[in-house]
């Protein structure tokens, strides 16, 4: 099956959940190696998605509804992660079009594409220690499920166990990116506020995916 | 914590609102998006400059924007970037055709939220160009870093790219001696203690009775090297020494000396650091041309100062001469 | 204590001497005995000004030297008078052959080694008339205390007594002039912490850290009342009254409305003071048709703020619009 | 017997002890009830008065002896006790005029000149908290003897205790002059410091004559 405007809705609706669930655990991470607004900030900014939603018309594609999200992020979180994450649903929103209806394949050009857009903002790579280290093995995995023929939900439950994993693996890790980086060594044994908040984000996917198949 | 304000989330609101009252003949205040432009509004036919980033470092930017500088500054929360919003309202608001010029210190967010806003400025049909400044030599400028910060020496940059646009220099002009000038100025700050946050409500580090915190940021982020506290000439000697290699200024350049106070440190303590620094660049055979001393980028009341030193050349001078208008800066008008 | 000073016996000698470095356009520093004063020396056939008074203060005096605004400023010991001796060399170097005035703070050590000077002075042949600024409301002027002291009011009586010598006015005019100045501006305190002076090492007084003291002076003398900590609203609330009700202001008046630092609050803070003093006189119909906020008579590293309010008519408002070239102000020129 | 240039220079030497002894009391008193630098302004000044009389010529009149005290200490002293104890040195020195010698009339026209000088620059009476109130009785003390006959040393012993007396006669009362008069009830309790150095500064007068005639 395939996932529409529904699956986004809830997804928005999961998200805005965890993130606020979570505020003070990324306070607390970002606090460590940061300065300690990134809770803050996109609780700060879904819950200002969650207000844009409520007038969100029902006849919308599956891109408008993510370009809202995209536009509200940017307007609303500041920092280094609203302008980033804004970008991601932005071009993953392009990405898509104007497809009603997501297949595994749409899934994963804007997983990828969501991604990319990460990269082009703060050109972070694999191991820096931000975000990507979440997005990327989300993309890779996704893109491998997908290959296999696995469903919209399989290839986002596929995305989100990657990400958690990625985020666990920015522990050990320097920072290059961002103003942790300014720590050096310091960093090391803390895990990046952004890549756990990102993985986060990318298992409310799943979780709301699931929800639509059952 | 003790501050004179009233709810710490309204902080930036009302001191700008306030900044707003109090000088209705040089700028104006838009609440909402909130950005600060110059009470003349946009200038037809002249390249526009707008800069921005966390509020807290006043009067960077907005005691900075009026004639002669910048035309609009578009305040964050404390310490926290603005949102594009605001920089874009600010960026439509003051284009009076030529083009916008986006001053941006370097830190991931401002760049970012700067750059998302050029786009959404583009897309309008506004030319915005930007110049990101990384004068801070305490920073390590790798690629195992952000790059170098941007602190004291964004003055200098908007002060000759203000002058520059003035004058009625296209926008490639202005990007091109903005770049300029951010390539000749190297600032080091050292702190004393910190400032506080008003929604953290404590310092943003705590340094002992005896230590000083050389390599400071204007964020009260961690800096080179903690040490004990030393005499004020030998603070200055530890500041100037990497200041000096890195660029490197030779003797016969002729400079811009500015001790900027973060905040905290009275104006006795800053004529001490500038005294010395004096007598440090004039035995170099570094020429001091020009002067600025003073608090012009805060970290709230973080006591401490930073030593900022730019090469001039002659058109350099000319514009860091040129008239100038601000709540901040005021000279030949 | 944490400064950044050499040995705290050279604070002020270092500092001035830095000054005198940082400003040879705008002043000249002779250093013993000390005194700034204007780079382009005596003006012949007009009025000269002296101020001065303890260190600790900048930029007042100092700063306020330059065409339009002091001849020379006399810095003192921190927190202590300068003896006669700087005083009258000052005196001799400014006289331009048409009197001199003193401006002073009402302080018993400043009054007596200004009063002494003067006599000197007028030993020598020189013209002195003083005019002693007492704009602090916070103490009751009676036969029990030494009277009101001079606080940041004193930037006002320095400017447009300077715009009447500048535009040629003689002592007596320029007297008259000072003296109306004086009589129509109040100022009131407040600390939220004192700053450290540099051979105490202690701070002058301890606040709690839910205290603020109301009514404080400049050199970190008790106030009128401690009180628990209040938002900023409420606190200017508490400093405008008494001042409103001494002159008294009323409905109609035009006034100057200056916030003041006291060296260690942020500008942030300064403007959160000044958008509620200004909306507290709207409503009670006084028009604030001049404004100066930011550190200009500093208490050290002080954390807390004056507000001065001085009744403009239109020869003082013409007085405080005339151009000044000095570190400190600067305008129309 | 009358007293000469040696009384002068013997009041000036015991001077300079008795305040640089006392500069801490001095110090401690001026911190409770003022800013606690009265013993170091006093001790800067007379220091600097020592230094001037190694070149005082022999063949001064004590009036030149004493105004060369009086210009020193205004230049050196600052705040308000150096102005307002340069004074009564100067308006004293000027009461004796170029006599050579000088009887008991002439020490109480010096006193009475010094005190008055003190209150045309300081405005204070008896009873403000202030070194008037050491001077004021002094200066009766001084006068009565003298009418009785008593010789320049008796004089200025008279002076001498009433000085004492009145220095300790500010203990009680509530200052209405100089940076004291700002703490209201608060000074009650405290000896005024200007009152005793004053009073020290009398005494070492009456010592010194005493020591001429032995
Ligand atoms: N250049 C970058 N590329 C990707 N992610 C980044 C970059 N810089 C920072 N980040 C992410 O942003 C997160 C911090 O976000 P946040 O705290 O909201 O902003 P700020 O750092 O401005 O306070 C970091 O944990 C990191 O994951
Ligand atoms: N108006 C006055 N008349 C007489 N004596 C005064 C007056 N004002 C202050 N004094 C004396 O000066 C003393 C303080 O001197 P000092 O501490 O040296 O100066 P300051 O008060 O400027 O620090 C007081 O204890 C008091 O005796
Ligand atoms: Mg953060
Ligand atoms: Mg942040
Ligand atoms: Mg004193
Ligand atoms: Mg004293």
């Amino acid at each position: 099956m395939s996932l529409g405007l529904s699956w986004v809705t809830a997804w928005v609706a999961d998200t805005v959940k965890v993130v606020s669930d979570n505020r003070l655990h990324l306070i607390d991470l970002d606090r460590e190696i940061g300065d300690g607004d990134h809770g803050e900030n996109l609780d700060r900014g879904f819950t200002a998605v969650k207000a844009k939603f409520e007038s969100l018309p029902s006849d919308s594609t599956p891109g408008e509804a993510l370009k809202l999200v995209a536009t509200t992020l940017i307007s609303t979180v500041g920092g280094a992660s609203g302008p980033l994450l804004g970008t991601a649903y932005l071009k993953g929103s392009q990405a898509i079009g104007d497809q009603a209806e997501l297949d595994s394949d749409a899934v994963v050009a804007f997983l990828t594409a969501a991604r990319d857009g990460v990269v082009l903002r703060g050109k972070a790579e694999v191991g820096d220690k931000t975000m990507i280290d979440a997005w990327t093995p989300a993309v890779d995995a996704a893109t491998a499920a997908a290959a296999d023929g696995k469903s919209p939900s399989e290839v986002l439950r596929a995305a989100s166990d990657a990400a958690a994993a990625g985020a666990v693996s920015t522990e050990p890790l320097v920072a290059r990116k961002g103003r942790a980086s300014y720590l050096g060594e310091r960093a090391v044994g803390h895990r990046d506020p952004g890549a756990e908040s990102s993985s986060l984000i990318i298992a409310a996917a799943a979780d709301a995916a699931a929800s639509q198949e059952g | 914590m003790k501050k004179l304000i009233n709810d710490p989330k309204n902080v930036v609101d009302e001191s700008v609102e306030g900044f707003g009252l109090a000088h209705p003949d040089i700028v104006s205040v838009t609440p909402d998006p909130l950005f600060v432009a110059r009470a003349s509004g946009a200038v037809s036919g002249k390249v526009a400059i707008v800069s921005g980033g966390g509020s807290g470092h006043e009067p960077l930017h907005a005691g900075f924007v009026g004639v002669g500088m910048l035309s609009a500054a578009v305040p964050g929360p404390v310490f926290t970037s603005p949102t594009p919003d605001p920089i874009v309202a600010a960026t439509l608001a003051v284009d009076g055709g030529a083009g916008v010029l986006h001053i941006v210190k370097n830190y991931t967010g401002d760049v970012l939220n700067f750059e998302t806003a050029a786009d959404l400025a583009d897309a309008e049909g506004v030319r915005v160009a930007s110049v990101v400044v990384d004068d801070d030599v305490a920073v390590k400028d790798s690629l195992f870093t952000a790059g170098r910060r941007g602190v004291a020496g964004t003055v200098f940059v908007e002060k000759v790219a203000g002058a520059a646009a003035e004058r009625g220099d296209d926008l490639d002009a202005v990007v091109a001696i903005a770049t300029k000038a951010n390539s000749v100025v190297r600032t080091m700050g050292v702190a004393l203690a910190a400032g506080i946050v008003p929604h953290a409500g404590e310092p943003s580090f705590v340094l002992a009775d005896d230590e000083i915190e050389i390599g400071i940021g204007i964020h009260g982020e961690p800096g080179r090297e903690r040490i004990p506290l030393e005499p004020a000439d030998a603070i200055v000697d530890r500041m100037l020494a990497p200041i000096l290699e890195d660029l490197p200024f030779a003797s016969g350049d002729r400079v811009l000396l500015f001790v900027n106070g973060m905040g905290g440190t009275p104006l006795v303590e800053q004529y001490i650091v500038y005294r010395h620094a004096a007598k440090v660049l004039a035995e170099k055979g570094i020429e001091v041309a020009r002067t600025l001393v003073g608090n012009f980028a805060t970290s709230l009341e973080m006591q401490g100062v930073s030593i900022t030193v730019a090469k001039l050349d002659d058109e350099l001078t000319e514009l860091w001469d040129a008239p100038v208008e601000t709540v901040a800066l005021r000279w030949g008008r």
